[in-house]
């Protein structure tokens, strides 16, 4: 049975939306605060109890795994949080990023069908209420992709589960860990489903889309937040079911989305389709680190994504302020014109290019180590390329950045964006420079 | 007590410190300071050298004296300065040759802005001191520091006139074909090193000469190409014509007495290992006596005096290596001292006589000199006769003696030897003389009609400025030294340690007959007027001359037979195509055996050609002297080169990168935007996973 | 093991000085430069009391403690000889560097945090003896160099920036790779290079680290066909960017391949170094010839450093003692000689807006100070002797007729061919009559400082080799023990 | 309920998932795209209720009406976005909704 402060971050989210919601119409600032709150004071229930003993409870587990994962989750979505544009028809932005939270916690501890199915599908029914927030052409474009098949993919998902059930006769996770053919079967639908969360290849199609379309808050949560959250749940799942399946399988994808979504990525001009092929890239790092077996491939990919979520917010949070439709133009001479935002997207860049010092060339160390101790060689063939490609592509926007002859034309920067770049490059550049920070409290904390 | 052999630290020191002090740009000198900080350098060397020279000579003659040493891994390196007989022989003859030049320049550059001149004579200065230091050296780094810093020098000197594009082009010419003789040397000392562990001279050359390997013969001849290179021996001579473009003191000190005659001093230095291989010996002697004979003939139908004394000294050089060749360097070094003296006055007074000609330094300008510049004339025929070895009274015959007689010792080859030798001072003595032969017709009409003001009064302005001393002093010393140096040959080579080689009588005879056969062959070429027209017409293409009667039948005649004969020629004899043969073999004899265009053929084109092939650029102009051929090779790789500019490699990698590019287009089409589209990438994947699952499950 | 600081200071000083002289144009003109030169003269000062101090034999100073242990990364600084006279070199440089862009106004507070982050990232390079922090600082040292030429560079800047920095990254990810393997391939990850020499590790698996270490090492070096990056790179760099890609970034290259490489794979060295000697020799002569057959100055003297860098790689791979010893003066020299070429040359681009050997000319006439400079140059670009350059030459020669004659006989000949174009450029830039380029004003004592400082370094090395190659003796013997044991 | 009952009913619950899915992929009607999600998700749903009846859980029951509430509120969400998809770019078609997309 767990305990009542095991809940509380998920009372704090729900109810949280509740009062969101109610003080949308109105008062949309105090709703943008409240949200704020319940994130903030989830993410300190969380961190509060990160090393008390573990819990179980018949859908959610309290553990280790679950509050790291569930803290980073609340803290990413309160940066998508922070540059989420106020105003425009519809206001509830706040509620649903909360909402879109309360899933991702879901997600994170899940152990049950019940709860798994749950926790997507708020993500994903939030998100996509999130994605057509403006009511634009663009958004409602990238929503309805993004509903489409995420529904298709929540379905997967379900089918996979219910076979499952069937096999076994319970719907707890647990049912995955034995063998047989329709377990088999049962684990690929799984993978499907949950691989249409991280994104890969060739589940990934909704991602550049989104992070073109929809608004950059919203792509900021798909691609950190909720990632993390899948991430969580693959690490405690790819332990359980029939490994071969889940090794080859995210193996295969993991790789391809290294090549593919690095190699698309490559002359994009626009930033947000960019940053879209580069997050179906990372989830590939992350997959393929999954993939290859290592004993310390849990803590290696939670590491990676979350190393990757604070550059990627801050990434979009520039992009934001650029424009709905920034392109690498937009980014000349930026540093000039905003220093804040313009080193914050350089070292974003950075990061995401894995040059030090940035935590991204610890990410980079730790997936590579990984693929090297797994013994995975050809997928450390392709996450060479891969960042090779990757150097390119994301210096071509720094070199931008940096470019002289200034434009006049500064964008605005709200106090919150100033402060999420702040605080987002200063988790970028210390996790740069003492990585243990961050992976030695994950090493502890998982199983 | 200090070792009076400290001294030779201070040999190379004055000139240095006169370098530096010139060279150091921010201490502002006036023309004054310049020339009498030049002139201290310059000569202060010399009166270092005389007391050491009177140790020496005194007996005491083998003094080392370390400068610092390395630690090379386990072997040492020292480094030192070494005085024995021959170092100081020849810093002697160096140092003092060196004063009377730079003596001699002080009135000679006079009229150069301050700027040139600082820049001439801290150059000049670092040469003296660079030759000094190769001579005294103790050991090969020292003796290649100051051997290739002569080579710097003599870049800077030879393209001293930066606005002239030939001497720019001739100091590359002389930089680049030294430094690849140079390299040659340099594989030598090193394989010497590496062989004896030690690079101090006292240690390597008895190490060196015991050495019975393979490695022996190869060493020997690294150093003997590296002589060859630098002295400009065939078939390296190309550059020490071209590089006449320098001032006249340039020629005098470095192209003819001391730099180029340092390949001459390097083999005497290293003969023990050079000259301890038969095969090596021979080739030696035989580049030297070739090199001889084939400078001299060109010597003959120079119309320059410059290229005339240019050519001089290539030959003179030849004898100093066939002496080397011959087993004996002492000889070879007797020679140098009395060639150096002589080649610095022969430069010295002709740059005295045609110094502000406008003719430059063709041969007309030496006309009418004894009536303008008397003592230079006279010097002049004093040098002259001692270069072509006027009997008894020159220096010249006796130090050429010695060689010959050396030649004619060595048995039935060194006969034959002493036969080439021997037709080669014949051709000495002509070239020597034609220029004072020369100097005796009427002054050409229109030197009076000069466009800039009359030449001579602008001289006689600089003169009375300076004060002519300084020409004056140089030239007497060396033509005394010129006339009765021959007294001391005798000395010079017993004093270095070996016997002073005798020939019979006979062979003594006819050698003392060659200057006066030399001096009415060069009457003829001067006098006759179809002669010398003959050679005057040979250097220009558009003006055939046709020969005199008689050398048509002595010389010319022989030689066609000679040419039809050897190209198994039966046509009839076509007059037109017989004076074609004659004027190219004048002209190939007066352009050094057209060895230019050989390298410009084998080596500058295809080096160019594959510069441009590699490089892709579209070239500017190049080297104006000769190159028109050059010119045309490369129009036609542009053609063909041109459109594939740039370095191949970078090509390659910018077309694997516009090959991504291409990838990409294909790979973002992928991404159509249609929903459906997407739910068939879904779709497929999941039943990739499906049958993933289904394959590994399967039992 | 003393718990010093001096040697986390070289690295640290200028790190944060680029960061105060970020902020520093605030407080007063020129307040950035001067910090910046404070910083490197300090660290300067700091560098020389190390060297005064007495070390353990081996090195001049260690340091080792933490940094991330559970990540197995460990600061280990140690600074012998080498490393000692490549840091003098580096702040040296820093400081010339500093003090050669003193007239660029253009955001001038990034500009010098960029040249001292470069200088402090190489310094990490050049110390570090943790595998991961070497990996670290290497991967660093592109960030601002890149951005050097990118921001303040000329003409195309940006593709050459990126050409730059996509040559050295993607490089950069075989050490990376091998970097990871070798510390996750331990009982206990570790990343020590000294305890990872320890390791027995199977000859074939040195071949493949090797090769990942070498590519990363042969692009920055860089020797052809990977240097494609440099002659861009330096053309469009900016004159402070050009001395320290020339001075700094080539010499981490090699810096690299002489420590790393014998210590760690010492078998897998001695089996790939002949392909070594042979991309050096084919890369010496090529890197002469195409300096022969350009146009801009510039490229001229980045296709000089390709041939000399070569020459280098060649000294390493030869594994005597002469070679690498030539090797190792080579290094130092070129820093200096190739760093002055482009101060020049930078210096005239100033003033003509040319770089172009065709519309030059005639220096020596209007500016002879700027001849005589560039005569100095010019021999020390030809290995005349006297310069430092023609000590590491004609060692590397040495070395190299022990090994194999042929290579011997090439470097020769690139020898010879290092004539051609040096005397080309002199030619063209300081002969002749003055073309487009008109009458050029003299340097002024500004530029001469740095200069007569190069020059100083050049003669003072080459004519007094004792004072460099005591230095190197202890890293040459290290790299030379593994592979000449029987 | 036997065990080839079971199989009966899962085959027909992957049937009924596989038909949603080719409707997803052959219809380009927005509404139908919609229509056939609904059927993708009642595959899964027939099979837990299946699961349940042959195990004998409730788990089963649950998860199926936790899937009903579910697809409503997905269908919903869907019907939403088809509304605000015609009011602002007047489309139907699913085929013409490519405006982001390479």
């Amino acid at each position: 049975m767990p305990s009542f402060p095991a809940l509380l971050p998920l009372l704090f989210l729900g109810f949280g939306a509740v009062a969101a919601m109610l003080a949308a119409p109105r008062l949309p600032r105090l709703s943008r605060v409240l949200a704020a709150l319940a994130l903030m004071a989830a993410a300190a229930t969380l961190a509060a109890r990160l090393w008390a003993p573990a819990g179980q409870s018949a859908l959610l587990s309290d553990d280790g795994l679950a509050r790291s994962a569930g803290m980073m989750v609340c803290l990413a979505a309160l940066g998508s949080l922070a540059f989420l544009r106020p105003g425009g028809p519809s206001k509830e932005g706040p509620a649903l990023i909360l909402l879109a939270s309360l899933g991702g916690l879901m997600l994170a501890g899940a152990t049950h069908a019940a709860s798994l199915f749950l926790g997507l599908e708020l993500v994903t029914l939030a998100l996509v209420a999130l994605f057509v927030l403006p009511l634009t052409r663009a958004a409602l474009e990238a929503g309805y992709k993004f509903l489409i098949l995420g529904a298709a993919g929540a379905a997967t998902l379900l089918m996979g589960l219910a076979l499952a059930h069937a096999a076994s006769g319970t719907a707890d996770l647990q049912a995955f860990a034995g063998r047989g053919m329709m377990l088999g079967l049962a684990t690929a639908l799984l993978m499907a489903g949950l691989c249409f969360k991280l994104a890969l290849v060739p589940f990934h199609m909704w991602t550049p889309d989104a992070f073109d379309g929809a608004p950059r808050a919203a792509a900021a949560f798909a691609g950190a937040a909720s990632k993390i959250a899948v991430v969580a749940a693959l690490v405690r799942l790819h332990t359980l079911a029939p490994p071969e399946v889940w090794a080859i399988g995210l193996g295969l994808a993991g790789g391809a989305s290294i090549l593919l979504g690095n190699l698309v990525a490559l002359r994009q001009d626009g930033i947000g389709r960019m940053l879209g092929y580069s997050s179906v890239a990372h989830a590939g790092y992350v997959a393929s680190t999954l993939a290859s077996g290592a004993p310390m491939a849990a803590e290696a990919a939670l590491f990676y994504i979350a190393v990757y979520a604070p550059a990627l917010l801050a990434a979009l949070c520039v992009t934001a302020a650029l424009g709905p439709e920034a392109r690498i133009a937009d980014l000349r001479g930026l540093v000039w014109r905003r220093p804040l935002a313009g080193g914050a997207m350089a070292l974003a860049l950075i990061s995401l290019a894995g040059l030090p010092v940035s935590a991204g060339f610890f990410g980079k160390y730790i997936v590579f180590t990984a693929l090297i101790e797994g013994g995975a060689w050809t997928l450390l063939a392709m996450a060479i390329a891969g960042s090779a490609l990757g150097a390119y592509y994301y210096l071509r926007f720094v070199a931008l950045i940096f470019r002289r002859a200034p434009d006049p034309a500064a964008p605005f920067l709200p106090a919150a964006d100033r402060l999420l770049l702040l605080l987002a490059s200063a988790a970028t550049a210390v996790l740069g420079l003492r990585p243990d920070l961050l992976l030695d409290p994950l090493r502890r904390l998982l199983p | 007590m200090l070792s009076p052999y400290l001294l030779l630290l201070l040999v190379p020191s004055p000139p240095l410190a006169a370098f530096l002090m010139l060279g150091l740009d921010p201490f502002f000198l006036r023309r004054r300071a310049v020339q009498v900080l030049a002139l201290l350098g310059g000569v202060a060397p010399f009166f270092v050298m005389l007391p050491l020279a009177a140790v020496c000579f005194g007996g005491e003659c083998h003094g080392v004296v370390p400068v610092f040493t390395l630690a090379f891994g386990q072997s040492e390196v020292a480094l030192a300065l070494l005085l024995d007989p021959m170092s100081t022989l020849v810093g002697l003859t160096v140092a003092a040759v060196g004063a009377m030049v730079i003596t001699y320049a002080i009135d000679y550059m006079s009229d150069a802005g301050v700027a040139d001149l600082r820049r001439f004579f801290a150059l000049m200065n670092l040469f003296l001191a660079a030759m000094l230091t190769m001579v005294l050296a103790g050991d090969t780094i020292t003796f290649f520091f100051g051997w290739e810093l002569m080579g710097l020098c003599s870049f800077f000197l030879i393209a001293y006139n930066t606005g002239l594009p030939q001497a720019v082009a001739a100091g590359r010419k002389a930089f680049i074909i030294t430094r690849f003789a140079d390299a040659f040397l340099l594989a030598g000392l090193l394989l010497l090193f590496l062989e004896a562990n030690s690079v101090r001279l006292d240690v390597l050359i008895p190490a060196g000469a015991t050495m019975t390997e393979d490695r022996h013969l190869v060493i020997a001849l690294l150093l003997l190409a590296g002589a060859l290179g630098k002295s400009a021996q065939v078939p390296f001579h190309t550059w020490l014509p071209s590089a006449m473009a320098g001032p006249t003191p340039v020629s005098a000190l470095l192209h003819s007495a001391t730099m180029v005659a340092a390949g001459a001093f390097m083999l005497a230095r290293f003969s023990p290992i050079v000259m301890s291989e038969p095969l090596v010996q021979a080739i030696a002697a035989a580049f030297g006596v070739g090199t001889a004979a084939f400078g001299a003939l060109s010597a003959i139908f120079q119309t320059d005096v410059k290229r005339l004394l240019a050519y001089s000294s290539i030959s003179q050089i030849g004898f100093m290596v066939l002496a080397v060749g011959l087993g004996a360097p002492e000889v070879a070094i007797g020679h140098f001292v009395v060639h150096a003296m002589f080649k610095s006055l022969l430069f010295l007074a002709a740059g005295d006589i045609t110094h502000g000609s406008d003719l430059g330094t063709s041969m007309k300008a030496m006309r009418g000199a004894a009536r303008r510049r008397p003592v230079a004339y006279v010097a002049y025929v004093a040098g002259a006769a001692s270069l072509a070895g006027v009997p008894f009274i020159t220096a010249g015959w006796w130090s050429k003696e010695a060689v010959l007689s050396a030649a004619w010792n060595t048995g039935p080859f060194g006969i034959a030897i002493w036969a080439l030798a021997f037709l080669t001072a014949i051709c000495t003595a002509v070239y020597a003389f034609r220029p004072v032969l020369e100097a005796l017709l009427p002054e050409p009409e229109h030197r009076s009609r000069a466009p800039h003001g009359h030449p001579l009064a602008l001289n006689l302005h600089h003169r009375a400025r300076i004060g002519s001393g300084f020409i004056t002093v140089p030239l007497v010393v060396l033509a005394t030294g010129s006339m009765l140096g021959g007294v001391m040959v005798a000395p010079i080579i017993s004093f270095l340690g070996a016997e002073v080689p005798h020939a019979p009588h006979l062979p003594a005879l006819l050698a003392a007959m060659a200057p006066f056969a030399g001096l009415i062959g060069a009457a003829a070429l001067t006098f006759v007027p179809s002669l010398a027209a003959a050679v005057e017409g040979a250097h220009d293409m558009r003006r055939p001359t046709r020969l005199d009667h008689k050398f048509q039948i002595w010389v010319i005649e022989p030689y066609i037979r000679l040419i039809r004969w050897l190209s198994r020629d039966r046509r009839p004899r076509d007059a037109d195509l017989d004076f074609e043969r004659q004027v190219r073999l004048i002209r190939w004899l007066s352009r050094g055996a057209r060895m230019d265009g050989v390298y410009q053929a084998l080596v500058v084109r295809p080096f160019v050609n594959l510069v441009r092939w590699l490089s892709g650029h579209r070239g500017g102009g190049v080297d104006p002297v000769g190159s028109a051929p050059v010119a045309l090779a490369l129009r036609l790789t542009q053609a063909v080169v041109g459109p594939l500019a740039h370095d191949r490699f970078d090509r390659f990698w910018m077309r694997s990168a516009n090959r991504l590019v291409r990838i990409w287009v294909m790979a973002r089409a992928i991404q159509t935007g249609r929903s459906r589209d997407y739910a068939l990438g879904l779709a497929l994947g999941t039943a990739a996973l499906l049958v993933i699952a289904w394959g590994t499950t399967w039992n | 093991m003393g718990y010093d600081m001096e040697l986390t200071a070289l690295i640290l000083l200028p790190f944060f000085g680029g960061i105060a002289a970020l902020f520093a144009g605030r407080f007063g003109r020129d307040a950035e430069r001067w910090v910046s030169i404070a910083a490197l003269a300090l660290a300067l000062v700091i560098l020389i009391l190390a060297f005064l101090t007495p070390g353990d034999g081996r090195w001049i100073a260690f340091e080792r403690f933490d940094w991330a242990p559970s990540l197995g990364m460990q600061v280990i600084l140690a600074m012998d000889g080498l490393s000692g006279a490549l840091l003098v070199v580096s702040l040296a440089l820093g400081i010339v560097s500093v003090i050669v862009s003193w007239k660029i106004t253009e955001h001038s507070g990034l500009l010098n945090a960029a040249l001292l982050w470069t200088v402090a990232a190489s310094n990490g390079v050049f110390l570090s003896f943790d595998l991961l922090v070497f990996a670290f600082f290497w991967e660093l040292m592109l960030v601002p160099a890149f951005l050097l030429i990118s921001v303040w560079g000329h003409g195309d800047r940006e593709a050459a920036a990126l050409k730059f920095l996509v040559f050295n990254a993607v490089a950069g990810l075989g050490l990376l790779a091998a970097v990871f393997y070798l510390g996750a391939s331990g009982e206990v990850v570790t990343f020590d290079a000294f305890e990872v020499a320890e390791r027995d590790i199977p000859h074939g698996v040195q071949v493949l680290l090797l090769l990942g270490f070498a590519a990363a090492f042969l692009v920055k070096l860089p020797v052809p066909p990977l240097h494609a990056w440099l002659p861009d790179a330096h053309t469009q760099a900016p004159t402070a960017g050009s001395i320290l890609l020339a001075g700094l970034l080539l010499k981490t290259g090699a810096y690299g391949l002489f420590r790393f490489p014998p210590m760690l794979f010492p078998e897998g060295f001695a089996t790939l170094a002949p392909w070594g000697m042979v991309l050096g020799a084919f890369g010496s002569i090529y890197g002469a010839l195409l300096a022969c057959g350009q146009t801009d100055a510039k490229r001229l003297v980045a296709y000089t450093s390709v041939a000399h860098m070569s020459i280098v790689l060649m000294g390493i791979c030869g594994g005597v003692y002469f070679s690498l010893m030539g090797a190792g003066v080579e290094m130092v020299a070129h820093a200096f000689s190739a760093s002055a070429l482009f101060l020049l040359i930078g210096a005239l681009y100033d003033r003509t807006g040319t770089r172009d050997l065709r519309e030059l000319g005639g220096l020596q006439q209007s500016a002879p100070r700027f001849a005589a400079a560039f005569a100095v140059f010019f021999s020390a670009a030809l290995a005349m002797p006297g310069t430092a350059n023609f000590l590491g030459e004609a060692l590397v020669i040495t070395g190299m007729f022990q090994v194999n004659w042929i290579f011997a006989s090439i470097t020769l000949i690139s020898l010879v061919v290092s004539v051609v174009y040096a005397t080309r450029l002199f030619k063209r830039v300081v002969f002749g009559k003055a073309r487009r380029s008109g009458v050029v004003e003299d340097l002024t004592a500004r530029e001469m400082g740095p200069i007569v400082l190069l020059a100083i370094a050049t003669l003072l090395f080459g004519m007094l080799p004792q004072l460099l190659m005591g230095a190197l003796e202890g890293a040459v013997t290290a790299a030379l023990a593994p592979v000449a044991g029987p | 309920m036997n065990a080839a009952t079971l199989s009966i009913l899962l085959l027909l619950s992957a049937g009924l998932f596989a038909t949603g899915f080719f409707g997803l992929l052959a219809r380009r009607a927005i509404l139908f795209q919609l229509i056939s999600l609904e059927l993708m998700l009642a595959g899964p749903a027939l099979g837990f209720i299946a699961g349940g009846a042959y195990h004998g859980g409730q788990t089963g029951q649950a998860m199926f009406v936790l899937i009903l509430i579910l697809a409503a509120a997905e269908v919903a969400l869907g019907l939403a976005l088809y509304l605000a998809l015609r009011r602002v770019a007047d489309v139907e078609d699913a085929d013409t909704i490519t405006r982001l997309r390479h």
